[in-house]
């Protein structure tokens, strides 16, 4: 799939900016308007599938050298972690604990595990629509 | 510490996530995967005798009360299923440092094996009716992946097969679960029981009966019984031997725990319809599963249609529904989980020393591998419910439980079963092991001994679960009390309710 | 665990141990280190003597499974005892001369032994358990042990063969039994035999009472190879033969005896008992005399004789059983037949054990046991010869042997059943004494032919693979021994009068407060038995010497007995059926499987949906609906019905991805942001998906037959039609609130969360998305093992 | 409103069935796709449909929509993902490796005599 549309590339990087910012936006907007870490990572891969069109296999792999696989086993033990960490305080598994913080410059903020935990969603579904699209992509 | 219970999901799980990062170094994965197989093990066995000390153990995932957040439950049957199903993995995990082939290991065959034992396990503690769908899917994508890794021509046109009937069955599962969600409005599964109790004291509302059947339909492809069995045979077919074992001793077993945890705590009355319903359906099982074991000269095809016949024996015990049959019904499934696993292991060797599973092919093993046929000996007499190994008691009480409801028809039927039975697989022992010795190509390159550690263990643990059957009566007869009243298990879960 | 236990389980204990003496001791025959064993068993039970000899017993008790009502609850008995003392006396018989039958370089010594001291322990469990469960435990044993001794030539297609029929046969009787120990205590409450006994009076009327006595029956006769489950016990024949002697003179085939005398007190008070048991036995009787006169093998002949001498005491138990059914014990009138059971019992494993050690001698030392090449071997074996007279005088019910004795007692007992007024005995009755009389007029032919064929005659040594001659000493000792036993016992009956057989018989019929006195005579004066032994000696020899004219007779039956083949062609039948039947069902096609299966689901759901009267349809709860609604639904409804009929790849996969929408669109409408937001997007990936995989693919081609297009169509339209219907029934049966509002109430509060469906999700039910995910990175792994892991050898289909 | 939506889940499961039950891989594979749009709908309508607004808080609605049942929708929709994605992969590895994707000759036989 290797192509030299300049116009594309360049229209694909902007448009993979903008997909990027709304995927991270939706990401963190989850707990509060739709979104979440599904599809925030689903749209986070959609735009390296972008990628994937407008460039090929290695340029992508250049500007993104991640193993999805160890992506994908990241995000599991950040969402197991998410739960574990309550086995340390003796809580139920998975209980969750949330916390409002005033920070100088960025304000109110409310810190919530829940968040830690979307991110292991987040990671993993990256990466298994990556590994998904890369190794059917490459047997081509 | 509260978590104890969640600890046989949550180690495989870790481990399964760390068996990814060690992909490619096998050494330090057969480690990993052995060492976590071992302490989910002790740990379960720990498990058994907290509940056994406390009473059912009981987790409010994320701290919210039941029923509105998700509660595992760790009763005295679920404990113990957890106890089984870790022994069996610990010995698969075992057989498979020999018993496979390095390409295998290298692409996440411990790893599949680890989120296996996450599925089954968790299957057997929640207490959340759609958290069972989401462990069964985990069983199921592992089972895809166990079965199809390879990518042998068979294993990829059974894997269609197997996943095109999954794929429905886990469709019905979650319009089951709309449906039940839609009359009672709740999903925790002693809310559920709770609230169907409320409802029926006139009478069971017919909408749940039929919701019942659609859930029997459900659990019944997984547990494969008449007439949703048909995917068995063939897809079981396909794998290798230390996949064969977990499916074959695991796989079918949920589907059996299920039915007995869904019949016994939402739909118990129902005024004798799916009773009976039940009751048919496991006395064809087992005359069907019979006729299959005893139709083919394949080794593997004979002990995978005995899985059929299993089935459909504890089911019989499960539809019996009087104390003595539940109690045999929960002898029967553990004994029935532990002797496959060893007969299927046993019978890979079989396959690895003559290269084929055509019993017509292979005669006179007995005498190169005394240790190998006296082994399958053994565990073939437990299969067959011979006195005193392990399949005896349960198959007692289960036809005494059959007797006492005047089901005597079925109960002569599994009794009888023990006969054809003990035909099919010592058809194996008489043809295979007796017989003139033969050379085989490749055998020498088998290293029959180490292999033989893991079906070893299993036949003793066999023997000792029916030699001693009065150290792990109690246990059952514990596990069987929460079956025949739900009181025991909704009490412990809704606490304050 | 008392002396008594240890004494049952020392040949199991021994039995570990003869591997590792096998091993150590090469050059010493292993049967040395199990000899001591049996005799040291013998002497222990012997001091039991003086106990039961008072008609009294002993009971000792070992938990085993109280749990259960399972204890291992050992009890000496009259019976019992009289059984022990065969098992380990001739045990140790049959280990002497097996240590001189078996040579100890070509045999598999370790497992020889092994197989014999478990099926010892077996058999020493079944007569002396006083609990069913463990009396049926034992009973399996020996159906096993004796498997694996059949089939110790392991490589003989013969020895496979026979042990596979045993071990069915037996077993299936086994279960049947273990079928009526479970109705006995579902009437009793207890598996204990002496306190079943005590009880029996009132399960006499139960319902579950003759099921129980029919199922003891089977499993009684399938073990004593009583006709027609017969066909067993010569196949048998192929073990060793020390083997054929210990399992077919005193032990395996007594164990079912044992079990008709043992339950006797119990179901004895039904007429069907006596009558099922005296039938069965002297039809067997009559049959296996019958046929041993045609065999030419000489263990064929004694295993057929096995047969017919083991229906003889099944039959006089029948008969002796009338005196519990009529409550006359104390007269003896019926009793003697009970006394000659078991004093024929006891004559049967002196001479029969014998005599299978003189077939093996002859065996050992010529090389065949065909009696059409044997002859003349007198003069050689003076000995054997001896001995083989004495053994077979003595079956053929000869003075002065004790064989003689128990037969003048058994047509007693027979010429009695004239008396009996149940069941038309008074007009059919006289059959017995005939049957009687005719078998033993067989018996005493094949007999003579045992003895004068194999040792007068002409002496054939071309026939012979050996040249024969007199067996050593050391294989000759076990038989001489039997033999004295014969004439003594023949001589002076008494000695075991009061010693063994009127304990024994105290225990098969307890009368409280009476003592049994047997006195065995040995001139009863010309009573009607004794013209019946005159006839028997006349016509025998008679017919011996005529046996080459009339032998033809026997052409008139088919040269395989008829229940033989039922066995073979019904095994290899049901075999060969079920082999049809499930290729038939299980024909590799998931289209069939789908079909069964959902042709299941929609008859039970919607039979149980009208048979309950669950279907309701309520309209009164439902949302209204809007226009933009009906118009999605019907481009959902178009689009899923014309998918059907598209032949196209690519306008199938559009048309799926145009559904995929319209549901994210429902989803819109039904304020489901987030469902909707991740339906867009995972509807487009499925698609590009769908794209990629099947870019490669053929075309789809109209191949599917008409009528299979309308079974598709018949159960497509009833699936649907069924989730609908349940649909609607489960929407009007709405009979809870949903545990929802909790959800919406605690959202902010406890989980500072706004959007509820994403606080469900990472908090609420966080348990649930935890492993969702991980479904998707298994499914992850197991598409990169697919595509990378090849072991098939498969190359890509380039050209496809 | 729920009516209608039962009555397309019908039909959803009904076109479902039959392609399932059609011989050409592709077909089953849709088949199974639509099978879980049909689930889904299910439950959505099960929970019943439009009795409020968004769960959205803050949008300050008196009652809300049930937001149990879309939780278990989405969690189904992503694991029904996985599963196709998985499917999709055997159908074409099935093709590469068997050289047909007609299910009639993919019935096999091993140790079946």
């Amino acid at each position: 799939m290797k192509t030299n549309d300049v116009i594309l590339q360049t229209a694909t990087k902007v448009v993979l900016f903008l997909i990027v910012l709304f995927s991270v936006y939706i990401f963190f907007a989850g707990h509060y308007t739709p979104g979440g870490g599904f599809v925030g990572g689903l749209l986070t891969s959609g735009a390296i599938i972008l990628l994937l069109l407008a460039f090929d296999m290695k340029t992508v792999e250049k500007i993104l050298p991640v193993n999805y696989m160890y992506m994908i086993a990241a995000g599991l033990l950040f969402a197991i972690g998410t739960g574990a960490g309550a086995l340390l305080f003796n809580v139920p598994f998975l209980t969750h604990a949330f916390t409002d913080v005033d920070l100088p410059i960025l304000g109110h903020l409310s810190l919530h595990t829940a968040a830690l935990f979307d991110l292991g969603v987040f990671l993993v579904v990256v990466g298994v629509t990556m590994i998904i699209i890369k190794t059917i992509g490459e047997d081509d | 510490m509260i978590n104890f219970l969640i600890l046989p999901i949550l180690i495989p799980l870790v481990t399964g996530v760390l068996l990814i990062f060690a992909a490619k170094h096998i050494m330090l994965q057969r480690l990993i995967a052995g060492l976590s197989a071992l302490i989910t093990v002790i740990v379960s066995v720990l498990l058994v005798k907290k509940v056994n000390n406390d009473g059912i153990q009981t987790l409010n995932l994320s701290n919210w009360d039941a029923p509105f957040g998700i509660t595992l439950v760790s009763d005295m049957l679920s404990a113990l299923l957890v106890l089984t199903t870790s022994i069996i993995a610990l010995a698969c995990v075992i057989y498979s440092f020999r018993g496979i082939d390095e390409d295998r290991e290298k692409f996440y065959f411990y790893a599949a094996v680890n989120f296996l034992i996450v599925g089954v396990n968790g299957a057997f503690t929640t207490g959340d009716i759609f958290n069972l769908f989401v462990f069964f899917e985990v069983m199921l994508m592992s089972s895809y992946v166990l079965i199809v890794i390879g990518g042998t021509k068979i294993q990829l046109r059974e894997s269609i097969k197997y996943l095109l009937v999954n794929v429905i069955s886990s469709a019905l599962f979650v319009i089951a679960v709309a449906y039940l969600y839609s009359v009672v409005g709740t999903l925790n599964m002693a809310h559920i029981s709770v609230r169907i109790n409320e409802i029926s004291e006139l009478g069971q509302p017919g909408i749940i009966t039929v919701i019942a059947v659609l859930f029997l339909i459900v659990f019944g492809l997984k547990g494969a019984i008449f007439p949703l069995f048909f995917w068995l045979p063939g897809s079981y077919y396909a794998p290798p031997a230390p996949v064969l074992a977990l499916f074959g001793a695991l796989l079918t077993k949920v589907g059996v725990y299920s039915i007995a945890r869904t019949y016994t705590l939402f739909f118990y009355q129902d005024g004798g319809l799916i009773q009976q319903l039940l009751t048919i359906l496991a006395v064809i099982s087992i005359i069907l599963g019979i006729i299959g074991a005893i139709a083919y000269w394949d080794i593997k095809k004979i002990v995978i249609y005995n899985i059929i016949v299993a089935v459909g024996v504890i089911l019989f015990g499960i539809s019996a529904m009087t104390q003595d049959s539940l109690i045999g019904a929960i002898f029967y499934l553990i004994h029935d989980m532990n002797v496959k696993a060893a007969l299927f292991l046993l019978v890979g060797i079989m396959a690895a020393i003559t290269g084929t599973s055509d019993l017509r092919k292979i005669s006179g093993l007995i005498k190169r591998y005394p240790g190998l046929g006296w082994t399958f000996f053994l565990a073939a007499l437990s299969l067959a419910g011979i006195p005193p190994l392990s399949g005896f008691v349960g198959k007692l009480l289960i036809i005494k439980g059959g007797f006492e409801s005047e089901h005597y028809w079925g109960a002569g039927i599994v009794l009888m079963s023990s006969l054809l039975v003990l035909f099919s697989i010592m058809k194996i022992f008489i043809n295979g092991f007796w017989g003139t010795s033969r050379d085989y190509e490749g055998a020498d390159k088998v290293s029959v001994k180490r292999m033989m550690a893991a079906p070893v263990i299993l036949v003793a643990i066999a023997v000792f679960y029916g030699v001693g059957s009065e150290f792990v009566y109690p246990y059952i007869s514990q596990a069987a009390e929460t079956l025949a009243n739900p009181g025991i298990y909704i009490d412990a879960v809704l606490k304050e309710y | 665990m008392s002396l008594l236990h240890l004494a049952i389980i020392s040949p199991f204990l021994l039995a570990i141990l003869v591997p590792i003496a096998y091993k150590l001791f090469r050059q010493i025959h292993t049967g040395w280190f199990v000899l001591p064993l049996p005799i040291l068993l013998f002497s222990y039970f012997i001091s039991y003597l003086s106990i039961t000899s008072d008609q009294q017993s002993v009971t000792k008790s070992f938990s085993w499974i109280p749990a259960l009502g399972i204890d291992f609850a050992a009890k000496v008995d009259g019976l019992g005892l009289l059984f022990a003392l065969l098992i380990s006396g001739i045990g140790s018989l049959v280990v002497l001369y097996s240590i001189y039958y078996l040579d100890k370089n070509k045999e598999q010594l370790n497992t020889f032994y092994v197989y014999l001291l478990l099926f010892m322990g077996a058999m020493l469990g079944v007569v002396l358990s006083d609990n069913l469960i463990v009396l049926y435990t034992f009973w399996e044993f020996t159906s096993f042990s004796s498997f694996l001794l059949i089939g110790y030539w392991y490589h003989r297609e013969k020895s496979r063969y026979g042990a596979q029929k045993s071990m069915i046969i037996t077993v299936f009787g086994g279960l049947s039994m273990l079928g009526g120990i479970i109705l006995l205590y579902l009437m009793t409450g207890t598996f204990s035999i002496s306190e079943i006994i005590a009880g029996s009076d009132e399960i006499f009327s139960h319902s579950l009472f003759v099921p129980a006595l029919l199922c003891f029956l089977i499993g009684a006769f399938t073990k004593s190879a009583q006709f027609p489950f017969h066909i067993w016990l010569p196949d048998a024949m192929e073990a060793p033969t020390p083997v054929s002697a210990y399992l077919h003179s005193a032990t395996m085939v007594k164990a079912g005896i044992y079990l008709v005398a043992r339950m006797s007190p119990v179901f004895a008070e039904h007429s069907l008992w006596l009558w099922l048991i005296a039938g069965f036995g002297i039809t067997t009787l009559f049959w296996g005399s019958f046929s041993a006169v045609k065999q030419t093998d000489l263990k064929a002949i004694l295993a057929f004789s096995t047969v017919s001498q083991l229906g003889m005491i099944m039959s006089l138990l029948g008969i002796g059983a009338a005196a519990l059914h009529f409550e006359t014990v104390d007269d003896s009138y019926f009793t003697v037949a009970t006394t000659a059971a078991v004093f024929h019992l006891i004559n049967h494993a002196t001479f029969k054990g014998s005599l299978f050690m003189v077939a093996g001698i002859v065996d050992h030392e010529t090389g065949t046991r065909d009696i059409r090449k044997l002859g003349g071997l007198m003069n050689f074996m003076p000995i054997t010869f001896t001995l083989a007279v004495i053994g077979t005088f003595s079956m053929a019910g000869l003075p002065p042997f004790n064989g003689f004795l128990s037969k003048e007692m058994f047509f007693t007992g027979m010429v009695r059943v004239l008396e009996m007024d149940i069941f038309n005995l008074d007009t059919w009755g006289f059959l017995f004494p005939v049957l009687a009389w005719v078998a033993s007029v067989f018996t005493f032919i094949y007999s003579m032919i045992l003895v004068f064929k194999t040792f007068t005659g002409k002496f054939q040594p071309e026939q012979l693979e050996k040249k024969p001659h007199e067996a050593p000493i050391g294989m000759l000792i076990s038989p001489i021994i039997l033999a004295s036993l014969v004439i003594i016992i023949g001589f002076f009956p008494n000695i075991i009068a009061n010693t063994l057989i009127s304990p024994a018989q105290a225990a098969i019929m307890p009368v409280e407060g009476y003592v049994y006195d047997t006195h065995i005579y040995f001139w009863h004066g010309f009573t009607p038995e004794l013209f019946m032994t005159l006839g028997v000696i006349t016509l025998g020899i008679l017919l011996f010497v005529t046996l080459p004219k009339w032998r033809r007779v026997y052409d008139f039956l088919p040269e395989k007995l008829a229940l033989n083949r039922f066995y073979d062609s019904g095994l290899s039948g049901i075999q060969h059926v079920a082999h049809k039947f499930t290729k038939w069902y299980m024909n590799g096609s998931i289209r069939n499987y789908l079909v069964y299966i959902f042709t299941f689901f929609i008859i039970t759901l919607l039979s149980v949906l009208f048979l309950k009267g669950a279907f309701k349809f309520d309209a009164s709860n439902v949302s209204a609906i809007r226009f933009s609604e009906i118009v999605l639904a019907l481009v959902i409804a178009i689009g899923a019905i014309t998918i059907m009929f598209v032949k196209s790849r690519l306008t199938s996969i559009i048309l799926l991805g145009a559904v995929g929408y319209t549901v994210a669109l429902f989803f819109v409408l039904f304020r489901a942001p987030d469902l909707a937001l991740t339906q867009l997007v995972i509807e487009t990936i499925s698609v590009a998906l769908f794209l990629l995989c099947f870019y490669h693919l053929p075309q789809i081609k109209d191949e599917e037959r008409m009528p299979f297009k309308a079974t598709n169509a018949v159960i497509s339209i009833g699936v649907g039609l069924v989730i609908t219907l349940i649909a609607f029934s489960a929407h009007s049966n709405k009979l809870f609130d949903s545990i929802s509002q909790y959800y919406i109430d605690n959202t902010y509060e406890k989980a500072a969360g706004k959007n509820m469906v994403n606080v469900i999700l990472v908090d609420f039910r966080g348990f649930d998305t935890m492993f969702e995910i991980t479904v998707l990175a298994i499914a992850a792994l197991g598409i990169f093992g697919m595509i990378k892991l090849r072991l098939g050898g498969g190359k890509k289909n380039e050209n496809k | 409103m729920e009516i209608l939506i039962s009555v397309i889940v019908g039909i959803l499961f009904m076109s479902a069935t039959y392609l399932m039950l059609s011989k050409s891989l592709l077909r089953i594979i849709i088949g199974t796709a639509i099978l879980s749009h049909g689930a889904h709908l299910l439950i959505l309508t099960m929970g019943g449909l439009k009795r409020g607004a968004a769960p959205l808080l803050g949008e300050s609605a008196s009652s809300y929509s049930d937001p149990l049942p879309q939780a278990l929708i989405l969690t189904a929709i992503v694991i029904a993902f996985g599963v196709t994605a998985f499917f999709l992969v055997l159908a074409y590895r099935a093709y590469q490796e068997l050289g047909t994707d007609n299910m009639d000759k993919l019935r096999g036989n091993e140790g079946n005599d």
